[in-house]
């Protein structure tokens, strides 16, 4: 593509796989005129581990752990979701305690998630407090997962037909006092990002897209939502206990950086809520109903799909099993995926130290996005 | 070793006899009570102390061999006395500045540490001597640099870059006793060389044949350019006010009416925020951003040639927060206890040092708090917030000035 | 309805530019306090954070109470769990599993299936040797000190079917209900799964005798003593043995 | 034209009608048998075969007339005797997720792209096209995007086998 037309104004800039804006291994080759961003091309694939076909060789339990790989961040949703779809293939409904835990979970996962994502947004602005107190946070929520589940990132906690293990006895206690330790720590971390006017001024306005591009590109999650599309899986296509859950899906019209970033604050607020409305569902729940329902390794024949809400968009597997004990094909909607391809877009027009802020609200993941 | 001191003394009676040693011109006799204004130089005493020990030890090991050999006599002479305690004074000078240095880098980074909620350095008492050791590990590594570079001023560049900065330390004075040279235009000359580097580091990021580090070189040619302006009229402000460029006088000045932080306040904060910018720091850090320009027009200086752009960088920060210093809040001059006779016999270096200490915590909490602003940002601030403000300030100095000298503005 | 939150009503006023002084109070103040409090860092070596009980470190075993079935190697996602021959208190050969830590990835799958709870997840995370081969555990270095309950894993499923019924207080796992079970036509009377079977629960029954006189012998289990390792079915040349799933 | 009009959110059942009375045999419907899946017990889901010729104007038809304004995946299937694609195209105001799944003969790997349709199906399609062959017709710019540039076999195949097996 640089062998099309020489052109002495501008200039093609590599920025990845080794750099400090690519948050894991991908490239966006952006053209660039002075400061001004003209063109932009990304480029993945470095991971690419054929995951997929890795799962056409392997039982359907031992997937999960796997799925728990595809991202560092979200593992929780993940292997959540490949638990989903061989439900929806076993046609069962998971006993009612399984599905309050998932939702704490998952709640805790997309926290975490985000917190990872705004220290990432501290470094690509150029401010290391923001990544650390950040960081700081994702820490005791970290301290949670492995309180649940024994692991900090690798949690493979679902099981297909409930969870590995009710919560333990002083969890209940440890995740309420952490929430609300949070909810306090949020608010300083927000006063060092929305209350300074530099890094407003960083973000408000660049990498602007209307709701029907942002449709009809398939972006998804919270970048979606700062774009005005005001649909949420967890609201829209409940599942597991999501439809009894209580929560506020923020939605912005303005589509630009600062949109998706306080989309994503106020998700994590959100997700406070819902955690604690599950935990007080869970304590009207005996502590010995069921949490996990004993399914056959084999699946049936036939062709399911399921969807969740991940951290960073709507993630979909699509399975079709063949009757043995082992997928015939699995398919995984990566939502980073989808958003990275409308980078070009996004970066359109902008100024070359405006690339890192608006990349960075699409929260990359490389191991979901190359599979 | 009493045969030594013996020698020794021996000697510098013969010499103090002759009155043949000088001291920036005036007889050694004549040192001891002059006007610290004048002429004394701590340094350059050091220098003469260190010389006497160390050429003496020397002239007597050779004299004890060939006794009354001329090698020995020469060593102690008035002229070789001279010679190296020009020579040591500048050492003497170096390492203070470069303690200095370390002392402000290691104070960064616990205080950023500590505002990050995290240790900081650990290595030595209270950490101090981790700097000590990255320079150390620095020192260490291989010296790459790329084959397709323009070699004379990649190499020039970086070694000018440095250096000047180097200079710029050295040439701030940290006391009417301790200086290289007292010459009556200094401020004058430290603004020349703070504003070489630019150019220096255009040419540098030119020379290493890489895109990130031309864009990064670009950029703090731009921001220079933008912040060097209101910089100089705050200068101007603070020389019609105090009528001096020598450093001394403008904080003699001060100490006898008033810090001129008190009239020029609007001042001070443009000050700072310049003080910032020029040294390259964050959030004004646009030449090095490492988000998306890998380390800007460092980005293929490998190995010490990086660490000393590093250390060069402080001591930019260094000579930027002691003119602040300089400039409003009074240099070495402390209030209230200068009064005392042993204010200005032990602890004025002291004291100037604490305050540009003080005033870098203001460029700790900037980097701590603020994320880094962007290109067109950053000249609008520049030319639209603080050339305003600074051309307000001079305004206000001129009329404080005339109140001041007539009485009233007409 | 749930309601937006502080943070999302502040949005829609438009933005007084608010200035610097708030973010560089709030370091400034943090600052102050962490100098007089410690910071949340630990210095790892030195001082260690607490791990819970459940922490999933890597696998344990507990020697004695080893059957050496295989479950946790079929169980492995990674394959790093092999059997090997070892010599016991007794002096005695048995197949007890061996770990290469290098490859496993801490899934706690072994912990989970153990029929006996013979292995465990461990609290130790601190694994890392000079050289590759150190990091291969043998059945004796996979002891754990300090094994407590909550380190041995359960599977408490339930069936579907005494779900149905409304039983919700009787948890039980795949070694508790799964059977093998025999097609009898298949069956040749070789033996080899009353061999391989690590608790003896098949015993070979004589049902007859075929036209030359031979006994006729055909595996005879024992659902208590069984644990569902389907040994027996993975080692059956007619695939005469089928894993009866009890759902 | 009242017809031409765009409907926001279409509910189940005048999706299936629209969509039959539009294309007729050429789209067939089939009905889950799943009982306890709550997607579908609540009618967002809806399964549908379509024939290669008409996915084009289906995708058109479906953005334009129904309202779904977002691809979530294109994916391939190989069978072995012939290909699969499925498309999974969704609704934002009804949540409503149509499957379309398209047979392909094996000796002829054509099939229209729906990326002008819609800009997300563009990568999914880019990836279908280098793991399973699936070559679309009309796609700015069908190169390979995970794998090397210079790979000439297809990996997702199921005659391509994996080192090794459990």
């Amino acid at each position: 593509m640089a062998q099309e037309k020489m052109n002495a104004d501008k200039m093609w800039l590599t920025m990845g796989p080794q750099h400090p804006f690519s948050h894991g291994l991908w490239t966006l080759r952006a053209q660039v005129d002075g400061e001004i961003v003209t063109d932009a091309e990304p480029e993945v694939g470095y991971l690419h581990r054929g995951w997929e076909k890795e799962c056409e060789q392997r039982d359907y339990q031992k997937i999960i752990p796997m799925a728990d790989r595809l991202c560092y961040s979200a593992s929780m949703t993940w292997s959540h979701l490949f638990c989903k779809v061989a439900e929806e293939a076993l046609d069962i409904e998971v006993p009612e305690r399984a599905q309050y835990l998932r939702v704490v979970a998952d709640e805790i996962c997309r926290i975490q998630s985000h917190l990872m994502w705004l220290a990432a947004v501290g470094t690509d602005a150029g401010n290391l407090t923001i990544f650390l107190w950040a960081l700081r946070e994702r820490e005791f929520m970290l301290d949670l997962n492995v309180r649940l589940c024994g692991q900090r990132l690798t949690t493979n906690y679902p099981r297909i037909g409930g969870v590995r293990n009710d919560m333990p006895y002083y969890f209940e206690r440890d995740c309420l006092r952490g929430i609300e330790r949070f909810e306090k720590a949020l608010w300083d971390i927000v006063n060092l990002t929305d209350d300074s006017s530099i890094f407003v001024g960083r973000v408000k306005g660049i990498g602007y897209i209307s709701r029907e591009e942002c449709a009809n590109l398939g972006i998804t999650g919270p970048a979606m939502r700062g774009c005005g599309v005001d649909y949420d899986v967890r609201r829209d296509d409940p599942y597991d206990a999501y439809g009894d859950m209580d929560f506020y899906v923020p939605v912005y019209k303005d589509g630009d950086a600062y949109a998706r970033f306080r989309v994503r604050i106020e998700e994590m607020f959100q997700s406070c809520s819902i955690i604690k409305q599950a935990m007080k569902k869970l304590e009207s729940i005996p502590k010995t109903a069921p949490y996990r329902l004993k399914v056959p390794k084999a699946i049936p024949e036939g062709t399911h799909m399921a969807r969740i809400e991940d951290p960073r968009g709507e993630s979909v597997m699509y399975l079709i099993s063949d009757g043995t004990d082992r997928p015939y094909r699995l398919k995984v909607r990566s939502p980073v995926f989808v958003n990275v391809s409308a980078s070009k877009r996004m970066v359109q027009g902008v100024r070359l130290a405006d690339i890192p802020t608006v990349m960075a609200m699409i929260d990359m993941c490389l191991g979901e996005t190359d599979r | 070793m009493s045969g030594l001191r013996e020698w020794i003394v021996n000697r510098a009676t013969d010499l103090a006899d002759g009155g043949s040693v000088c001291l920036n011109g005036h007889e050694y006799s004549d040192i001891v009570g002059m006007s610290p204004y004048d002429v004394y130089n701590l340094p350059y005493d050091i220098g003469v102390k260190v010389w006497e020990s160390l050429g003496g030890l020397i002239a007597w090991l050779i004299n004890l061999f060939v006794p009354n050999n001329a090698v020995s006599f020469a060593l102690i002479s008035d002229t070789a006395t001279n010679a190296m305690a020009i020579v040591l004074m500048v050492v003497v000078i170096f390492a203070i500045g470069f303690v200095t240095n370390l002392t402000m880098i290691w104070q960064e980074r616990k205080f950023l540490g500590r505002q990050m909620d995290r240790r900081g350095t650990m290595i030595g008492p209270l950490g101090y001597l981790q700097c000590l050791g990255d320079g150390l590990k620095t020192f260490m590594k291989e010296n790459v640099a790329p084959r397709a570079i323009d070699k004379k001023i990649y190499w020039w560049g970086v070694v000018l870059v440095i250096g000047t900065s180097v200079l710029l330390a050295c040439m701030i004075p940290l006391s009417p006793r301790w200086f290289i040279v007292d010459y009556n235009t200094g401020l004058l000359l430290i603004f020349a060389f703070f504003a070489l580097a630019p150019f220096l580091i255009m040419c540098a990021g030119w020379a290493q044949n890489n895109k990130y580090s031309l864009i990064g070189g670009l950029r703090a040619a731009e921001l220079m350019i933008s912040y060097e302006v209101p910089m100089l009229i705050l200068f101007a402000g603070t020389v019609y006010m105090t009528g001096s460029f020598n450093i001394g006088d403008i904080i003699t000045w001060q100490e006898e009416h008033i810090w001129l932080i008190v009239p020029q306040i609007v001042g001070f904060f443009v000050c700072l925020v310049c003080a910032i910018a020029e040294s390259e720091r964050v959030p004004f850090d646009l030449s090095e951003a490492e988000a998306e320009l890998v380390e800007g027009w460092q980005t293929e200086y490998a190995g010490m040639k990086w660490g000393l752009i590093m250390l060069g960088d402080y001591f930019r920060g260094f000579v930027a927060c002691a003119l602040v210093n300089i400039m409003f809040l009074g240099g070495w001059s402390m209030p209230i206890i200068n009064e005392f006779d042993w204010y200005y016999q032990y602890f004025p270096e002291l004291f100037f040092v604490l305050k540009t200490c003080f005033v870098f915590i203001f460029f700790i909490t900037a980097r701590g708090a603020l994320p880094r602003v962007r290109t067109d940002q950053i000249v609008n601030v520049g030319w639209k917030v603080l050339m305003p403000l600074a051309v307000i300030n001079l305004v206000i100095t001129i009329l404080i000035k005339w109140i001041w000298d007539y009485g009233g503005v007409f | 309805m749930a309601q937006p939150t502080e943070y999302y009503s502040k949005y829609p006023k438009k933005f007084k530019g608010t200035g610097i002084i708030t973010p560089v109070l709030k370091v400034f103040k943090h600052m102050f306090k962490t100098t007089f409090h410690r910071p949340v860092t630990i210095l790892y070596p030195y001082e260690k954070e607490w791990v819970p009980d459940n922490y999933r470190g890597r696998p344990g075993l507990r020697f004695d109470r080893c059957l050496g079935c295989g479950i946790c190697v079929r169980a492995c996602p990674t394959t790093c769990i092999e059997l090997v021959e070892v010599a016991d208190d007794d002096g005695k050969m048995v197949l007890r599993p061996q770990v290469n830590v290098g490859r496993c990835m801490m899934c706690g799958y072994c912990a989970e299936y153990c029929p006996v709870d013979a292995m465990t997840t461990t609290t130790d995370y601190e694994l890392a040797e000079f050289n590759r081969y150190d990091l291969i555990y043998d059945p004796r270095r996979l002891h754990f000190e300090y094994t407590t309950d909550m380190m041995e894993v359960h599977i408490e499923e339930h069936l579907m079917s005494n779900l149905a019924k409304g039983i919700t207080d009787q948890p039980t796992a795949f070694y508790n209900t799964d059977r093998p079970v025999l097609e009898d036509k298949k069956c040749i009377g070789c033996q080899k799964c009353a061999k391989v079977c690590p608790v003896n629960a098949i015993e070979m029954v004589v049902v007859g005798q075929n036209d030359k006189g031979k006994d006729i012998k055909r595996p005879k289990i024992d659902e208590a003593t069984c644990i569902s390792c389907s040994n027996c079915i993975i080692d059956c040349p007619k695939d005469a043995l089928k894993m009866n799933e009890v759902l | 034209m009242a017809d031409e009009q765009k409907i926001e959110s279409p509910s189940y059942d005048d999706i299936i009608s629209l969509i039959g009375s539009k294309f007729g045999d050429k789209v067939k419907f089939r009905q889950s048998t799943k009982k306890n899946v709550r997607s579908i017990n609540e009618k967002r889901r809806i399964f549908m075969d379509a024939d290669r010729e008409v996915i084009l104007d289906l995708a058109y038809f479906l953005r334009d007339k129904l309202n779904f304004e977002q691809a979530s995946m294109v994916t391939g299937v190989d069978w072995v005797d012939h290909m699969q694609v499925v498309y999974h195209i969704t609704n934002y105001f009804n949540s409503i997720t149509v499957e379309i799944v398209v047979n392909i003969p094996a000796d002829d790997l054509h099939v229209a792209s729906v990326a002008p349709v819609w800009g997300g199906a563009n990568w999914h399609e880019r990836e279908t096209y280098e793991l399973f062959g699936i070559i679309f017709d009309g796609h700015p710019k069908l190169e390979r995007l995970l794998t090397p540039k210079s790979y000439e076999f297809f990996p997702f195949r199921k005659s391509y086998k994996l080192r090794g097996s459990q």
